[in-house]
């Protein structure tokens, strides 16, 4: 981080934690990308609940799924665990 | 100025003076394990428990660890907390001490000073404490048995006062103190309780960008106890330090806030200096042989000598200036520990006393005497002889054995 | 307790808004990391977390970030257990004396199996003595994956750890798995069950009612790790249904003393050719590499001498024998 | 009278030394005055000889030492005298409290002491079978305590029973401390 950080009397005691972790993007960890075939999807949802990085969210204005890149780590659990084989993994 | 409260005397030892203490100070969780001599403060409580005396939940737990885990875990859920322990169980405590302070979770915990094993011994020294003096805890050391209750009120305002929130240790001396019966006036519950006050809690920032009270709390969700890396874990050590130096002057009010409503002074609250205005010799103590030393100094005073006593009550935060200016027109001294730092030339009172004369201008001469390990009785002769070496010295102008062991067999 | 059926669909599932956040730094492919999620997507109102030092504690926690949007504490590593009691008794006390919400607020401790089986152990039985209402989970990623891959009580047998290296004359670890569910049931609390996060509405369920019971209980999560097992983190998921399929794993749950299997190896015992060889578990693990070569094949044998004999037990105890 | 009294109580594990030398502080205490009550520090074993303390004064008590020279010291067990040196330390002119049948004299010249102490011997464990039923001597020593050294009255010893005891418990014991009050007898 190349941000200045805070001095000791500015930070709050006892370490209490002032930021949430979504300030933090993990998405640039990733070498392969999920990549989804929009016809073979059948938005069973698998994927949101497996994802270790809750990086596919279920849009219910749109009735779809979508991929947060910001955190995706490029795993691949959930092209490995989608039973309609909906999603490959591509080099970035 | 407030008037002094009419006081019951009652006669109870150092433990259960502690019990008592604890019972008037509204305290939400004691969790304890008990180790000798402290056993009597978690068997009295425990009794109050058990006759409804009070509305505190008490956790008798499976280690000392655990039991002072308990205790800050409930104190940063919004509890005030209360726990007891001596020796073994100290150490046992070791690591918890730390996080404990470095949470800033106001715990009280007494301890009934008890020498380190091995070979196992139960009597009382100070090793024990002295061994954690720099796990981040204020350490107050009590004189006699009604010293211990009081330290004990004013720990819980010391350790939640919002500018310290560091948590507090009362120490009594095993057996000397924990087991030994004295005339202790006790407060009405209603005066204690007005006195400790509701615990209060300062707002920090959290990660949902709201300033809340600094509690677990379902309501303002916040994350305490995190990792912190090379880039802000010195910030927070830094932090500590600052809430110890405002501790000094909290200790002080507090001392003397509680002393307008019970008429009973310790010193400043910091250090209790005894005949030392024109003393020429000196010893400095800490704990109940302090008071035998106070019976010595009597004596010499009644012969002419010019002896004094420095008594330091609060070890944590060390007030280095009042010991300096307490100290610094006497010519020799001598720092008594009970409690050894082995390889280190001297105990850890003689360090730091002897550290705190470093910057006056006259340096007198300070040696260093062992006393008391594993329970050994320290009599007013012994200490007698304390003053007549200090006078050989000034005859002689200089020390020839710094570092001395009192009554030990040769 | 048992009366209540719980719901937990794929569509609630994703539209409960996650309280274990992204942004954590877990690594990719990270099984505890999806397990934390599931756990935290059964909590049923207030909820205090608290954790032992481990992979999830470092993860989750770099100051000045957090991964948690409910009150979380962490203060060491062998005391979660411990941690869980004075957050439980304070509430009763508060609530009691009126100084906070007069409202229920469940208490969850997390710990890896360093924290449970070995340094957590002690804590964690006086705290269930005492009868505290918590819920303990125990994400089992088989070593000490936060310092790199040490064996624990939880590593199995033949796996290869950097404390228990495969060498020329030592195949790994050499001891058992302990059974650390049995232990817990052996201490007579109320709820005791294992769960894998690929049967994740299994585990959702079993969270719920861990925390619906009055008193101690306790879950056993299978949480693989691509990191410590040398297996490849898209296969996380997958592992955590194979550990069961070949019953080294096998899902039960122990209410108020009685075993009784959960629907995944329920299935398998009613249908035991289903149950696959142990091998199919292995053979994609890179920490049993050593074991199929010709020096140590022979204790691939053992391993399934070990998994059957304890699954066959196991359905003595589920009256299914 | 002395600014500070100065008790050492031998006994044996069991027999309620400390608790006698409690007792008589917790008297001194209703009489205004400050004390102290110790035990020798160590683990209490049943049967084996053990040593308590007390001190009575008349202002605050500064010293938390040992008691080297005691002025009255005060022997539950009369069989301890055969392996402790109970009389030990005890000022020229102290007072020593036996709980025997032999006239003080005898024992005064068992003990070998000065001249000037004062031996006093009460049948405290006749007195306790009689009363109590049973050889709890603690509360008998504590009347005779009282006469040889008018430290505390009868009054305010009867008081400490009455808050320790239930209360048949605690009239039986006002008769022992009364009869051994009577029964104490000094060289």
């Amino acid at each position: 981080m190349t941000v200045q950080e805070k001095g000791w009397r500015e930070i709050p005691i006892a370490a209490v934690c002032w930021k949430s972790s979504t300030e933090f993007l993990t998405g640039d960890w990733k070498t392969f990308k999920p990549v989804r075939d929009l016809e073979k999807c059948t938005r069973c949802l698998l994927c949101v609940i497996y994802c270790p990085d809750g990086a596919i969210r279920w849009k219910a204005d749109l009735g779809d799924i979508e991929f947060d890149y910001n955190y995706c780590k490029g795993c691949g659990v959930c092209a490995n665990e989608c039973p309609a084989k909906a999603i490959e993994m591509k080099l970035e | 100025m407030k008037s002094v409260v009419e006081q019951k005397v009652l006669a109870l030892n150092g433990d259960e003076a502690v019990a008592y203490a604890v019972k008037q100070c509204d305290v939400d969780v004691v969790a304890a394990y008990p180790i000798t001599p402290q056993t009597v403060i978690v068997e009295r409580f425990s009794e109050y428990v058990a006759n409804g005396e009070v509305e505190t939940a008490f956790i008798c737990t499976e280690s000392e660890h655990s039991a002072l885990t308990a205790c800050l875990a409930a104190s940063l859920t919004g509890a005030r907390t209360f726990t007891a322990s001596a020796s073994a169980g100290l150490a046992l405590m070791h690591e918890m001490l730390f996080v404990t302070s470095g949470c800033r979770a106001p715990v009280v915990m007494a301890i009934a000073n008890r020498a380190l094993s091995a070979p196992i011994n139960i009597h009382g020294d100070q090793s024990d404490t002295m061994a954690q003096r720099d796990s981040g805890w204020i350490q107050i050391y009590a004189e006699n048995v009604q010293e211990v209750y009081d330290s004990v009120i004013q720990a819980f305002r010391i350790a939640e006062h919002p500018d310290v929130l560091l948590p507090a240790m009362v120490c009594l001396d095993g057996f000397q103190l924990s087991h030994s019966m004295e005339n202790v006036k006790v407060l009405p519950e209603e005066v204690v309780k007005r006195f400790v006050g509701v615990r209060q809690f300062p707002k920090v920032l959290t990660h949902e960008g709201r300033f809340a009270p600094l509690r677990l709390d379902p309501e303002n969700p916040m994350t305490l106890g995190p990792l912190a890396f090379p880039n802000y874990y010195f910030e927070f050590k830094r932090q500590q330090e600052e809430a110890m130096k405002k501790a000094l002057e909290v200790i002080r009010q507090v001392h003397e806030e509680y002393a307008e409503i019970s008429g009973r002074r310790y010193g400043d609250g910091l250090l209790d200096a005894y005949q030392l205005e024109d003393a020429e010799i000196a010893t400095v103590c800490l704990g109940s042989t302090a008071g035998t030393v106070k019976a010595v100094v009597d004596e010499l005073r009644a012969e002419g000598v010019k002896a004094g006593l420095l008594r330091i009550r609060t070890f944590r935060p060390l007030p280095v200036e009042g010991i300096r200016r307490a100290l610094e027109n006497v010519r020799a001294i001598a720092v008594m520990d009970r409690s050894m730092s082995f390889g280190g030339h001297g105990g850890a009172v003689f360090h730091e006393v002897r550290h705190a004369l470093y910057d006056s201008e006259k340096r007198p001469f300070v040696v260093n005497y062992i006393y008391g390990l594993g329970g050994r009785d320290t009599s007013p002769m012994q200490i007698r002889a304390i003053y007549k070496d200090l006078e050989g010295i000034l005859q002689k102008g200089r020390v020839e054995t710094p570092i001395r062991y009192v009554g030990l067999r040769e | 307790m048992q009366s209540k059926e719980w719901r937990f669909t794929a569509k609630d599932i994703a539209e409960k808004p996650d309280l274990f956040v992204s942004g954590h730094r877990a690594c990719a492919g990270c099984a505890p990391a999806t397990v934390m999620r599931l756990i935290l997507k059964a909590v049923r109102g207030p909820t205090i977390v608290t954790m032992a030092t481990g992979c999830m504690e470092v993860v989750s926690t770099i100051y000045p970030y957090t991964s948690w949007a409910v009150p979380w504490l962490h203060t060491a590593f062998e005391n979660a257990a411990a941690n869980a009691s004075g957050i439980e008794a304070a509430i009763k006390v508060l609530r009691r004396k009126g100084r906070i919400k007069d409202q229920h607020v469940d208490v969850i401790a997390v710990a890896g199996d360093g924290g449970t089986y070995d340094i957590g152990i002690q804590a964690l039985s006086g705290a269930v003595e005492r009868g505290h209402d918590f819920l303990f989970v125990l994400y089992d990623n088989e070593a000490y994956m936060n310092t790199g891959i040490q064996r624990s009580g939880g590593t199995p047998l033949g796996a290869a750890t950097t404390t228990s290296p495969a060498g020329e004359v030592i195949p790994g670890k050499l001891e058992h798995k302990k059974p650390i569910a049995d232990i817990m049931v052996a201490h007579e609390i109320p709820y005791v069950a294992t769960a894998s996060p690929y049967y994740w509405r299994d585990l959702l369920v079993k969270v719920r009612k861990g925390l619906e019971v009055e008193g101690p209980a306790f879950l056993h999560v299978l949480a693989p790790c691509p990191r410590g097992w040398r297996s490849d983190p898209s296969k996380s998921i997958e592992l955590s249904r194979l550990a069961v399929e070949t019953c080294v794993f096998p899902l039960w749950e122990c209410v108020n003393g009685e075993y009784q299997l959960s629907a995944p190896s329920k299935a398998i015992a009613l249908t035991p050719q289903k149950k696959k060889p142990v091998r199919e578990y292995l053979a994609v693990q890179g920490r049993f590499r050593h074991l199929f070569t010709p020096k140590y094949e022979k204790l691939v044998d053992e391993i399934q001498r070990i998994t059957d004999l304890r699954w066959q037990k196991l359905l003595k105890k589920c009256g299914l024998a | 009278m002395k600014r500070i009294i100065e008790i050492r109580w031998h006994g044996r594990g069991g027999q309620g030394a400390w608790t006698a030398s409690e007792l008589l502080a917790k008297a001194a205490v209703y009489e205004g005055k400050y004390i102290q009550s110790f035990p020798e520090f160590g683990p209490e074993r049943m049967g084996a000889p053990v040593t308590a303390f007390t001190r009575i004064s008349f202002e605050p008590i500064k010293l938390h030492c040992a008691i080297y020279n005691p002025d009255v010291v005060v022997v539950l067990d009369q069989t301890l005298m055969k392996t402790v040196p109970v009389a030990e330390g005890l000022s020229e002119d102290g007072k020593i409290v036996v709980n025997s049948k032999d006239s003080p004299l005898e024992i005064k010249q068992r003990l070998g002491v000065v001249d000037k102490v004062e031996v006093w011997t009460v049948p405290a464990t006749e007195i306790a079978v009689k009363i109590l039923r049973a050889p709890i001597t603690s509360t008998a020593m504590l009347g005779a305590v009282a006469r040889a050294t008018g430290i505390v009255s009868l009054e305010s010893i009867k008081r400490t029973v009455e808050e320790r005891f239930r209360r048949d418990i605690a009239e039986k014991n006002f008769a022992v401390i009364e009869e051994s009050y009577r029964e104490a007898r000094s060289t």
